[in-house]
């Protein structure tokens, strides 16, 4: 579905230019649940951006479904970092994630039973009718995701969603992505700062590292599906991947430094 | 790159501006309009240039100028303090509203009767003129830009511990530059206006009094060459103020992340190697 | 609401205070001896023929209401498209900019070569004149607006129609708002200002007929007059205003 | 047939209001349309555009418009200037101790209007007088604004016409001799009704209707003074006390070319046109 | 320090009142690290901004240092978990810092010399001549504390101050703010939603919960200090306080459902 090819992301500042990314490579067929993880500033979010086709990588290339992304393209939707900013203060709750349904071609009536759906499924349900404004911060994080998950899209980008979440909500709803994605044989690319969660999640783990950035590994996920809080968790082989992507996580960081 | 933008040539805007006189220069030469009243373009021009040799539209102009800008920065210096003020306190919003929201809809040629009793009918009419009816958008613009800001920057300074002063300067100012921008944007061609009118109706020297007297002896070409004298003399304060606004809101475009563009990308236009540059 | 009484009555004892200096200035001969009339005199000449000024503030309200829909449409609709296509910007601006300085009374005679001398010349020249405040702020609203917000929008997929119509005018309206607020005070200030060069009806009409014939008292029955249509005008406005920008969040809903 | 008419809203266009009011446009079968405007410029670029069928204009922005070939002139007398109709008066404030003409050197005067009828015949006046004009300093202001920028002190003496000279005598402000507007003549054409020959030649019936619908009504006003001035306060804001007082401007059967001939003059020798003219110019009221 | 009675917060939407927070209770010692964990929208934002001065309590009383907070008190910061827009857009990294310093009366070279020490020990010491708007959301949370941390405030109210890190700097921050913490006899009420870091940081843990929310209970935390990442992750009392707090929010949750 995605396929990156020796991508480099640079900034320009004050005639410098400073290399944030380079020579990445990596696939994501469809269907596939990819978890990037990677210390603090290292690109993730530009990355996501550059695959959202909101901005463009200063070289290589960027595929979806084999064309060059140039533009954000239909099928594509993404959950910001900075989600507060990402929604519309003057739309109501219900509002923005009617909003995020705006291709679909059902009735009012439909619409707002799906919508309403999708908030009672995150927990807002109660909220519908208030605005992003007079939410806490997990809340808004939870509507940002509603909103998302409302849209149809059949490739979520997700940027830290749950990161202002407890660990309850968090469970609740890393389950209810991972329901959704089964369901609806969606691709979801998620970054993330827990190595539980990425692991919890995903069929496999992209590590980022150095300076400037490159993927340090791919690391495959063949813990069994559908996974369970406790068991999977459990399950030696979730050690193992933890004790992996923490060793290529400190050896990324330390060829950083 | 910004310097890169200004430097180059904005051809659309020039064809535009061609086609325009074109336009204009048919008209007249066709007789569609009188051309005693509408004479064609390359009259007026002539005019133009004879006037600007002879010094005549650069002395008048400046005189225009002059009050203008004494109006304008009496209007700055009181208004965008109280603007701040206001926007701040909706206490004393409230309590000048009604004086406020009563004058600022008076016509500056009706506020010009009065003042002129008071004032007598030199310059300081004039400039008051000026003031009064630049005042108001900047009252009000500044005053939105502070009531704009968002809450989060006010509470962040506040637990901060910041003194009114820092408060002020660093935080109120700054975030509220953008409203406080816009105020000055539509007050400097009112204030232009509003110095000419007053010239025009009581006035010896200055365009509005030059534009009156080619108007009163019928000498139209020069009438529209004064016209256009007032055009390019407030284009030209356009383009200064633009100029001002970006070397101050520097960080505004680049907060919007669209540094030297500031449209809102459509997904067609390629607006993204903005800030992630080829390089 | 409720709250807000106090300091609101303070208002419009501040207004009233001024009215009182005016009164003082007068009654001692400060002001101008007799030219300046009292407020006393001024009051009797708007109370004599109550209808002439009724019906000048009505002819010259409804002439700026006409004046500024027009001025309001094609300055939001020149903000907001010089917001969105830079194209467009480039090239009709350098031209815009030239016309924005022009005095409106200065047009009078060009604008009736070409819209004549009805109703149409003061609604042509109010509509100019407001239009110019709306166009500016409208457009740094535009420019103004969370990049976010777009990204948002173009991520979830939405069709360039729905992004007009849903994010830019959406998220520029509060300061589109500020904008119509001052072109409104300057669509009736240039109306009343055309009525008082042809001084066919309207409030300016009057005020150019009492000067001209030295009757002070009625002109500045007349200044009273424009004043307090100015502030009705407004406070209508903030009606709409307010009922518009309530779901903006604190710092727009807690205006009055 | 309706003829479009454009006036300024003051004493000096009784004619119209007379000869509205007695029927005498309807006698003549035509319909006038006002349009008030507060200049005379004003009028006269309406009139061109063809907004306006006919107006009124004072006597020396004919003359500069006809010196700048447009193709106006005068289709019916309008208000004269004599000695015993004194209409315009040089004022000075109460207690001034200006009391001649030549007192006003190194003094500042208002008139409504620089470049016009008012400043030349100040500078006529000043030479008549032996004076260096250019020692007078003149200043733009308008009519209504020019009594309290005399009790102000902002200017020295202002030239103003009725209803300000008689407001302004009764606060205290004294006239200064001579006339005005003496050097003009005895009797002098201060403003007429003009219109465009072009229009004059395709509307003849009009344009002679709406002629002796003046002429009836300057007759009405030589004859009922009184009632012509009650009906000036139906038509303008001048109180009944005021418009008894006030005096009127002379309004003659018909324009002899002396009446306009010095201001033409006039106006030329002090190079506001390019060359002088004859009078009868004006009152051709066909193309050559 | 901070002694909250009886408090309660309400919120009021279309002239109905909603209680948010009712009858919470307790006290913060001079010096002490107190953690405050809670389901999503439970109140912990708002209560912090209550501490803080910047809102009032429906009713109850908030008392700092023995008198009733009415406004932001001298000796109280916080750093917001909108991180992103409670930095001024306008400074660059180090006016950011600088700005938190203002009350301090040293020379503008010392205070230069304190703010890029603090940026340093975050790790932005590069940084500092860029903008808020050029940095990455990890960085911008890293800067809101750094700036935080500068201001030398006696108490700090931190709202989620680590949500968007990756797991190595979160452990060296929270190291650091311990570090800060032991130096400067600082009092830190801290909010997070990782129990594990909440554990790991504080002299004792609020655990908030229940519809309207309450105090569910204060669980002291006798852990040794210095503490150490992985030593006293691994001491039995830490997985039996885990135990306990993720006990305490579930039945809470559970009540609030
Ligand atoms: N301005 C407001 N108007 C109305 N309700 C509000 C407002 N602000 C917050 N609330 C409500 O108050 C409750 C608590 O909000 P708060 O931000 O304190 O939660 P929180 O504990 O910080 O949650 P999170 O962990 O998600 O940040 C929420 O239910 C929210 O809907
Ligand atoms: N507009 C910009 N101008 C200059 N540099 C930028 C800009 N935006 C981001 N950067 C730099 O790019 C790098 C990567 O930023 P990015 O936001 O992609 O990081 P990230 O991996 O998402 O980090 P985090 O986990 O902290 O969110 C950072 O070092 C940042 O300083
Ligand atoms: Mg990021
Ligand atoms: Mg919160």
């Amino acid at each position: 579905m995605f396929s990156i090819r020796s991508m480099q992301i640079a900034f320009i500042k004050n005639n410098r230019t400073s290399f944030i990314m380079e020579d990445v490579n990596f696939d994501v067929p469809q269907g596939h649940f990819l978890s990037i993880v990677g210390p603090s500033g290292c690109g993730k979010t530009s990355l996501l951006r550059c695959m959202a086709g909101l901005d463009q990588p200063s070289s290589g290339s960027i595929r979806f479904n084999n064309t060059q992304i140039t533009s954000p393209s239909q099928g594509v939707t993404m959950v910001f970092q900075d989600y507060g900013n990402s929604l519309f203060p003057w739309k109501t709750v219900l509002g923005n994630v009617l909003f995020g349904m705006n291709r679909s071609t059902a009735t009012k009536q439909q619409k707002i039973a799906t919508a309403m759906g999708h908030l009672a499924s995150v927990g807002l349900a109660s909220h519908s009718r208030h605005h992003p404004w007079e939410l806490s911060g997990g809340m808004q994080q939870r509507l940002a995701i509603a909103r998302a998950l409302a849209s149809g899209a059949e490739c979520l980008l997700m940027d830290e969603p749950f990161a202002s979440l407890d660990a309850q909500t968090r469970a609740d709803l890393e389950d209810l992505l991972l329901r959704i994605w089964a369901d609806g044989e969606r691709t979801v690319v998620f970054v993330t700062h827990d190595v539980d969660e990425a692991i919890y999640l995903s069929d496999s783990i992209l590590v980022l590292g150095g300076s400037p950035t490159t993927v340090q590994r791919t690391v495959e996920n063949t813990l069994a599906r559908p996974r369970h809080q406790l068991e999977t968790r459990a399950n030696p082989l979730f050690s193992d991947l933890r004790t992996t992507i923490h060793g290529l996580l400190v050896s990324g960081t330390s060829q950083c430094a | 790159m910004r310097r890169a933008d200004m430097r180059r040539i904005n051809w659309h805007g020039i064809m535009f501006c061609v086609a325009i006189a074109a336009a204009w220069e048919l008209l007249s030469t066709l007789q569609i309009v009188s051309p005693r009243l509408f004479p064609p373009l390359s009259l007026i021009l002539s005019h133009l240039i004879d006037l600007t040799v002879s010094g005549t539209l650069p002395q008048v102009l400046a005189q225009t100028l002059l009050r203008m800008l004494a109006g304008l920065i009496a209007a700055s210096v009181v208004m965008v303090p109280l603007g701040i003020w206001a926007g701040r306190s909706q206490r004393l919003w409230l309590l000048i509203s009604p004086t406020v929201e009563s004058l600022r809809s008076l016509p500056p040629a009706l506020v010009i009767l009065p003042a002129m009793l008071l004032l007598g009918i030199g310059n300081s009419m004039k400039i008051f003129a000026v003031f009064f009816a630049a005042a108001f958008p900047l009252l009000l613009n500044t005053m939105d830009g502070v009531r704009a800001i968002p809450l989060m920057f006010i509470d962040t300074a506040r637990t901060l511990r910041t003194g009114n002063r820092t408060m002020l300067f660093e935080v109120v100012v700054p975030a509220a530059a953008p409203g406080i921008f816009s105020g000055l944007k539509s007050a400097v061609p009112i204030a232009f206006i509003v110095a000419i009118l007053a010239e025009m109706i009581g006035g010896t020297d200055g365009i509005g009094h030059f534009l009156m007297k080619s108007q009163r002896s019928f000498d139209i070409p020069q009438m529209y060459a004064a016209t256009f004298a007032t055009a390019v003399g407030g284009g030209v304060l356009a383009v200064i103020l633009n100029c001002v606004e970006s070397a101050c809101l520097v960080w505004y475009s680049g907060w919007k992340r669209f540094s030297g563009r500031d449209c809102p990308p459509f997904p067609a236009t390629n607006h993204r190697n903005t800030t992630k540059d080829r390089s | 609401m409720r709250m807000s009484l106090s300091p609101r009555c303070g208002g419009y004892a501040f207004a009233a205070m001024l009215i009182l200096v005016w009164w003082a200035g007068t009654a001692s001969n400060v002001l101008a001896r007799g030219q300046i009339p009292s407020p006393g005199d001024v009051l009797l000449a708007l109370t004599d023929d109550p209808r002439l000024f009724i019906n000048a503030i009505f002819k010259t309200v409804r002439q700026t209401m006409i004046a500024f829909a027009i001025g309001a449409a094609a300055g939001l609709t020149l903000g907001l498209c010089h917001g969105v296509f830079p194209t467009l910007r480039n090239t009709t601006g350098p031209c815009i900019e030239g016309l924005r300085p022009l005095p409106s009374i200065a047009l009078i005679p060009i604008a009736i070569v070409f819209v004549g001398m009805g109703d149409s010349l003061n609604v042509t020249i109010a509509a100019f004149a407001c239009a110019w405040p709306i166009f500016i702020n409208t457009h740094d609203g535009v420019k103004g607006i969370n990049p976010l917000l777009f990204d948002t929008a173009f991520t979830i997929g939405i069709t360039r129609r729905r992004l007009f119509q849903s994010v830019i005018l959406q998220a520029a309206l509060p300061m589109a708002m500020t904008g119509l607020r001052i072109g409104l005070g300057i669509a009736f200030a240039v109306e009343v200002s055309v009525e008082m060069v042809i001084p066919k009806t309207g409030i300016g009409a009057l005020a150019t007929t009492a000067a001209l014939s030295g009757h002070n008292a009625l002109l500045y029955a007349t200044i009273a007059a424009a004043a307090m249509t100015g502030l009705m005008l407004n406070q209508a406005f903030r009606w709409t205003e307010f009922a518009l920008l309530r779901n903006y969040g604190p710092q727009w809903s807690k205006r009055t | 047939e309706t003829i479009r008419v454009g006036f300024i809203p003051v004493g000096d266009c009784l004619q119209l209001y007379v000869a509205e009011e007695m029927g005498y446009f309807a006698e003549e079968g035509i319909t006038v349309e006002k349009t008030p405007l507060k200049g005379g410029s004003l009028i006269a670029m309406a009139v061109e555009a063809g907004e306006l069928d006919a107006g009124w204009s004072n006597t020396v922005s004919l003359v500069m418009a006809e010196d700048r070939e447009f193709d106006f002139a005068i289709l019916a007398p309008g208000a004269f200037e004599t000695e015993s109709h004194r209409e315009h008066s040089l004022l000075v404030a109460k207690g001034s101790t200006i009391t001649r003409f030549t007192d006003l050197k190194g003094k500042t005067v208002a008139i409504n209007a620089l470049g016009n009828i008012n400043e030349i015949a100040i500078t006529a006046l000043a030479e008549e007088n032996g004076m260096d004009s250019s020692t007078i300093k003149l200043v733009e202001v308008p009519f209504p604004q020019m009594l309290g920028a005399l009790e102000s002190g902002a200017v020295d003496a202002v030239l103003t016409l009725e209803p300000f000279v008689t407001l302004g005598k009764s606060s205290g402000a004294r006239i200064l001799e001579p006339a005005a507007l003496k050097s003009y003549g005895d009797r002098f054409l201060i403003a007429a009704w003009f219109a465009k020959r072009t229009w004059m030649q395709e509307h003849p019936v009009i344009a002679e209707g709406f002629r002796r619908a003046v002429l009836k009504a300057s007759e009405f006003i030589e004859t009922n003074p009184a009632k012509a001035r009650e009906m000036l306060t139906r038509h303008t804001k001048l109180s009944l006390e005021l418009a008894q007082s006030i005096t009127l401007p002379y309004f003659a059967q018909s324009i002899e070319d002396s009446d306009i001939q010095r201001i033409i003059d006039l106006t030329a020798k002090f190079s506001f046109i390019k060359k002088p003219f004859s009078a009868k110019r004006l009152l051709e009221t066909s193309t050559q």
